[in-house]
């Protein structure tokens, strides 16, 4: 394992103090409890809206704290969900009065937690609601599993509903916004190589050259399948196929295209996978009207991508456009 | 022979070393069909509780696991920190304010661990999670008498077995779930940690046991 | 080789049409020969400024083509120098009457086709001048040697010069502002792993998995010399010792600081990393006044990182905070 | 025997031939102290050309060089493209207007060749690139008499040997340059390239020659 760190159990706190002092403009990091804070919180009146997760996918969510998007982000160590204690202290540091909302990705450690945190800071007198993004369709759904997981769409959730909150919408006009966006966003990954949490030190799974896993998540660990890498067209197909066909996209259909890189694979390739995911679109009469391309939701140092799909109308669109001043994502600003 | 709050913390500090000398086989268990974390995510909290069992030495058994429950909840994450968290702060409601606990009395502190642990987590046996070693575990605890190290014996055999069983299971629960028949032939991380905790119990109880005779 | 791609061939070119349909508000694609274009050039009587080079450094340069940064980019193949016709015809789609300034990295590929390509597009009757930037402090400079390389100082060239020419300054004066940059702006790179360029089939060079090498270019080739792979504190050290000694850097000098990704490192570790270097450089009494952290001048997938200092005074300060509205860089607008 | 645009035409169709068949090679060789372009990117210009022959047939020795230059520095790219194409574009002036060139003439194209590289490229004998090769096969051409095949073939050999002359050198130019030491004890890509092409119309000539004989 060669990385640029110190310890590996030092890696988050030292990751944060290096993004302090890259965006003392952007945000403030607290680290007992590590939480990441927007600069000017708490802004009054307004819904605080929170996130939180394992490190090591960033720039999310850390990398999303600002105007117009979130107004704190909670890291847990690499891979591990966040503690209640992190999530309590966010939203106390946040309310300006309008309540919090909690996006939480579907993970059972992370419902976990995030339940206990909304707990106590309840008991602190907040207002707060959750809800649970779970967008990959590469996981069966079924009320008898764990249930799909949070990926790629929690970055379009989260600068959707940002700025819903910056507007003055309210705590159930935002919930309400972050339930429709969930219910149609989907997303699915796949991985080249896998990825080392420096804990661990060794990677997660190995693949052998000219293999492939399909269907990762963003936690290193293995996919549903795995199977011969082949050309990015039918790479494309085969995370494109599935999430059309789940929600279904239709002809017809407006929508905002995310290819993701998973953090080790570089730009060129994903600038290459989006322009043959927007003509399989295109075939389809599904009509791309927003993008985003590159490393927003990561793995480490892994190598693949992931495709995700959200139905647009002018709401969505209206609120994707509004400023946002963030580390990772800025524009209108 | 009863277990006091000292003799509970001893148990502690037992599970506190056995954590941490296998928290690498826990960390290659959750690397073959979770994420990688639990033996980091397990040491991490349990030395945790070192330092406050030093110093905040617990004045009961009750305290002594509320003290486990609040600092597993605020710094182990994942799926495992919430989980163990209720567990051990079922236990201790369980076992209210007594200042010694006999077999019946660990036992009903299994059975309150237990159904913490599927409250928060609604796994049942067979989902491929500490569950199957925690069922065998308070059932085999509650069959084995008044002796309270013969309660932690039995419920350590029987997490071992239970945890064992989790390896052909196809896992519906946690993180695990999500690679579907691929989850099958291993052995599930958090049953391990469970069965690893009980037998470190087990073993702290012989040996107070021995001391005192 | 595992790379998400249809053929080696059309690496480029595919990538480039992804780059169009992401960011067709910023920019327009041309084939025949390839270049890209900042959307609305030509902007009438302003300076056209332009770069290029080998593609595989993405965001670098297409990434940055747009208001306040640059007319247009030569992408041409990966790790290959574009071609003379490559740059006559961006000066032609991009001449507004103002000139062309070629921003040009010092590589004896990149300068001879420039060089022809300033010919060609003098000949039809625009006024050319061309820069060489060379601040990769890993290079024996000599006059009888190919210099020193342009790596990272690039973007923040780039940048400047880009904003100065979108505020009117003519052809003298962003000659002269790219000259005072050059003169003021040092970098160097290592890497954990190599990349591997996609007709070449192969790594360019193997490490064992202790070892780094110290000095690397951008080009996939090996550096100066390979050492065992040491800390993050050492890691940064190795590079900004170096860089600081070579201006040098004195204590009481503002500066910016550019801790970038060679592709494949994630942004943990760079955030990491940049915490590290702020700290040294404030144990040294220099100010870092204005940063950037992130995959900016890559090498492909490759792990690693680059640091670049650029010493600062108001001017340069006003003209980096200036608006700038390219794929990569954005804000202000 | 002399050469008209036919034969010009027929050693630059082998040296396509030569460059696709050690393409591999040659990026091998640039992998090695350079960027692993070299190979790629010479039979991209190589591939081109062919098309080119085919489509806008050369009518005279000059016009065919004039072609080779024009082609390969809008499509090679890097180091090489502006340095071979200067180097068929001076060989292009060097032969004016003539219908065929003896041996004299082609020395004189090969000195031109030359000199367009060491004017674009300030290298001299010694920094490790495409000068290595051919400075020797100049001097050599132009001691070898009228014989134009004999011109190329002691071209051809000379070449072989600077290339090989590179090998224990420490770059001073290009892209190998930034390995200061670490460039020596390997064959450079350029000079290497430079030698399979004069090697290609030296082998094309032979051939021609006896096919005419
Ligand atoms: N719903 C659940 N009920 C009971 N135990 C669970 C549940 N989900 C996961 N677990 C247990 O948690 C273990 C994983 O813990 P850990 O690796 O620390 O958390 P994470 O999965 O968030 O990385 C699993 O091996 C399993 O035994
Ligand atoms: N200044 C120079 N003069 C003569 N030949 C040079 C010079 N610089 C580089 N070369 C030749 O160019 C070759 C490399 O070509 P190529 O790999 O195609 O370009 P690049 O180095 O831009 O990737 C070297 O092996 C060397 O022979
Ligand atoms: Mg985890
Ligand atoms: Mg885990
Ligand atoms: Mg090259
Ligand atoms: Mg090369």
């Amino acid at each position: 394992m060669k990385k640029i760190i110190n310890d590996p159990e030092t890696v988050v706190l030292d990751a944060l103090r290096g993004m302090q002092a890259a965006h003392a403009d952007l945000l403030t990091v607290h680290t007992d409890p590590p939480v990441v804070v927007r600069a000017d919180a708490p802004v009054a009146r307004k819904v605080a809206v929170i996130s939180g997760g394992g490190s090591g996918h960033e720039p999310m969510h850390g990398g999303f704290v600002g105007r117009g998007m979130l107004d704190a982000a909670c890291p847990g160590a690499v891979f591990t969900s966040p503690t209640p204690d992190q999530i309590a202290s966010a939203v106390a540091k946040t309310d300006g009065g309008g309540g919090a909302l909690l996006i939480v990705k579907n993970y059972t450690g992370d419902v976990l937690n995030f339940e206990t945190g909304a707990e106590l800071a309840a008991a602190e007198g907040v207002e707060v609601r959750s809800v649970v993004i779970d967008d990959d369709v590469a996981v069966k759904d079924s009320l008898y599993t764990a249930g799909r997981r949070g990926v790629g769409g929690t970055v379009l959730l989260e600068k959707i509903v940002g700025a819903a909150a910056e507007r003055g919408i309210d705590l159930d006009g935002c919930e309400a916004l972050a339930r429709k966006v969930i219910g149609q966003v989907r997303s699915m990954g796949l991985a080249l190589t896998a990825c080392t949490v420096p804990h661990a030190g060794e990677p997660s799974f190995t693949l052998a050259d000219d293999e492939m896993e399909i269907g990762i998540g963003i936690h290193g660990e293995p996919g549903r399948h795995r199977v011969k890498a082949g050309t990015a067209d039918e790479m494309v197909r085969q995370l494109l196929d599935p999430i059309v066909e789940d929600l279904p996209f239709e002809s017809g259909d407006r929508v905002l295209l995310f290819t993701n890189s998973m953090g080790g694979s570089p730009l060129i390739e994903m600038y290459l996978a989006h322009g043959i995911a927007e003509n399989l679109l295109a075939d389809r009469g599904i009509t791309v009207e927003r993008r985003l391309v590159g490393p927003y939701v990561t793995s480490l140092e892994m190598q693949g991508m992931s495709l995700t799909l959200l139905k647009l109308d002018d709401e969505l669109v209206e609120l994707w456009d509004a400023p946002v001043n963030t580390a990772a994502l800025r524009w209108g600003v | 022979m009863t277990c006091t709050a000292e003799g509970v913390v001893s148990a502690l500090r037992a599970a506190v070393a056995v954590v941490i000398a296998h928290r690498d086989e826990l960390v290659r268990l959750d690397r073959e069909i979770g994420d990688g974390d639990h033996g980091e995510n397990m040491r991490r909290g349990f030395t945790a509780l070192l330092s406050r069992l030093d110093s905040e030495p617990p004045a009961t058994p009750g305290s002594a696991l509320k003290l486990v429950a609040t600092t597993l909840i605020s710094t182990v994450g994942g799926a495992a920190g919430p989980l163990y968290g209720t567990a051990f702060l079922r236990a201790a409601s369980a076992v209210g304010d007594a200042t010694a606990l006999d077999g019946p009395a660990v036992a009903k502190a299994l059975r309150g661990a237990l159904d913490g642990v599927v409250a928060r987590g609604k796994a049942e046996v067979g989902d491929k999670t500490m569950v199957d070693a925690l069922t065998p575990a308070v059932a085999a605890a509650e069959a084995a008498g008044d002796d309270m190290v013969a309660v932690l014996v039995a419920a350590a055999d029987a997490a071992d077995a239970g945890a064992e069983s989790t390896v052909p299971l196809v896992a519906r629960k946690g993180r695990a779930s999500y690679l579907g028949e691929r989850s099958a032939d291993h052995l599930d991380p958090g049953a391990r940690s469970t069965a690893l905790l009980l037998r470190a119990f087990a073993d702290a109880a012989q040996s107070d046991e021995r001391a005192q005779r």
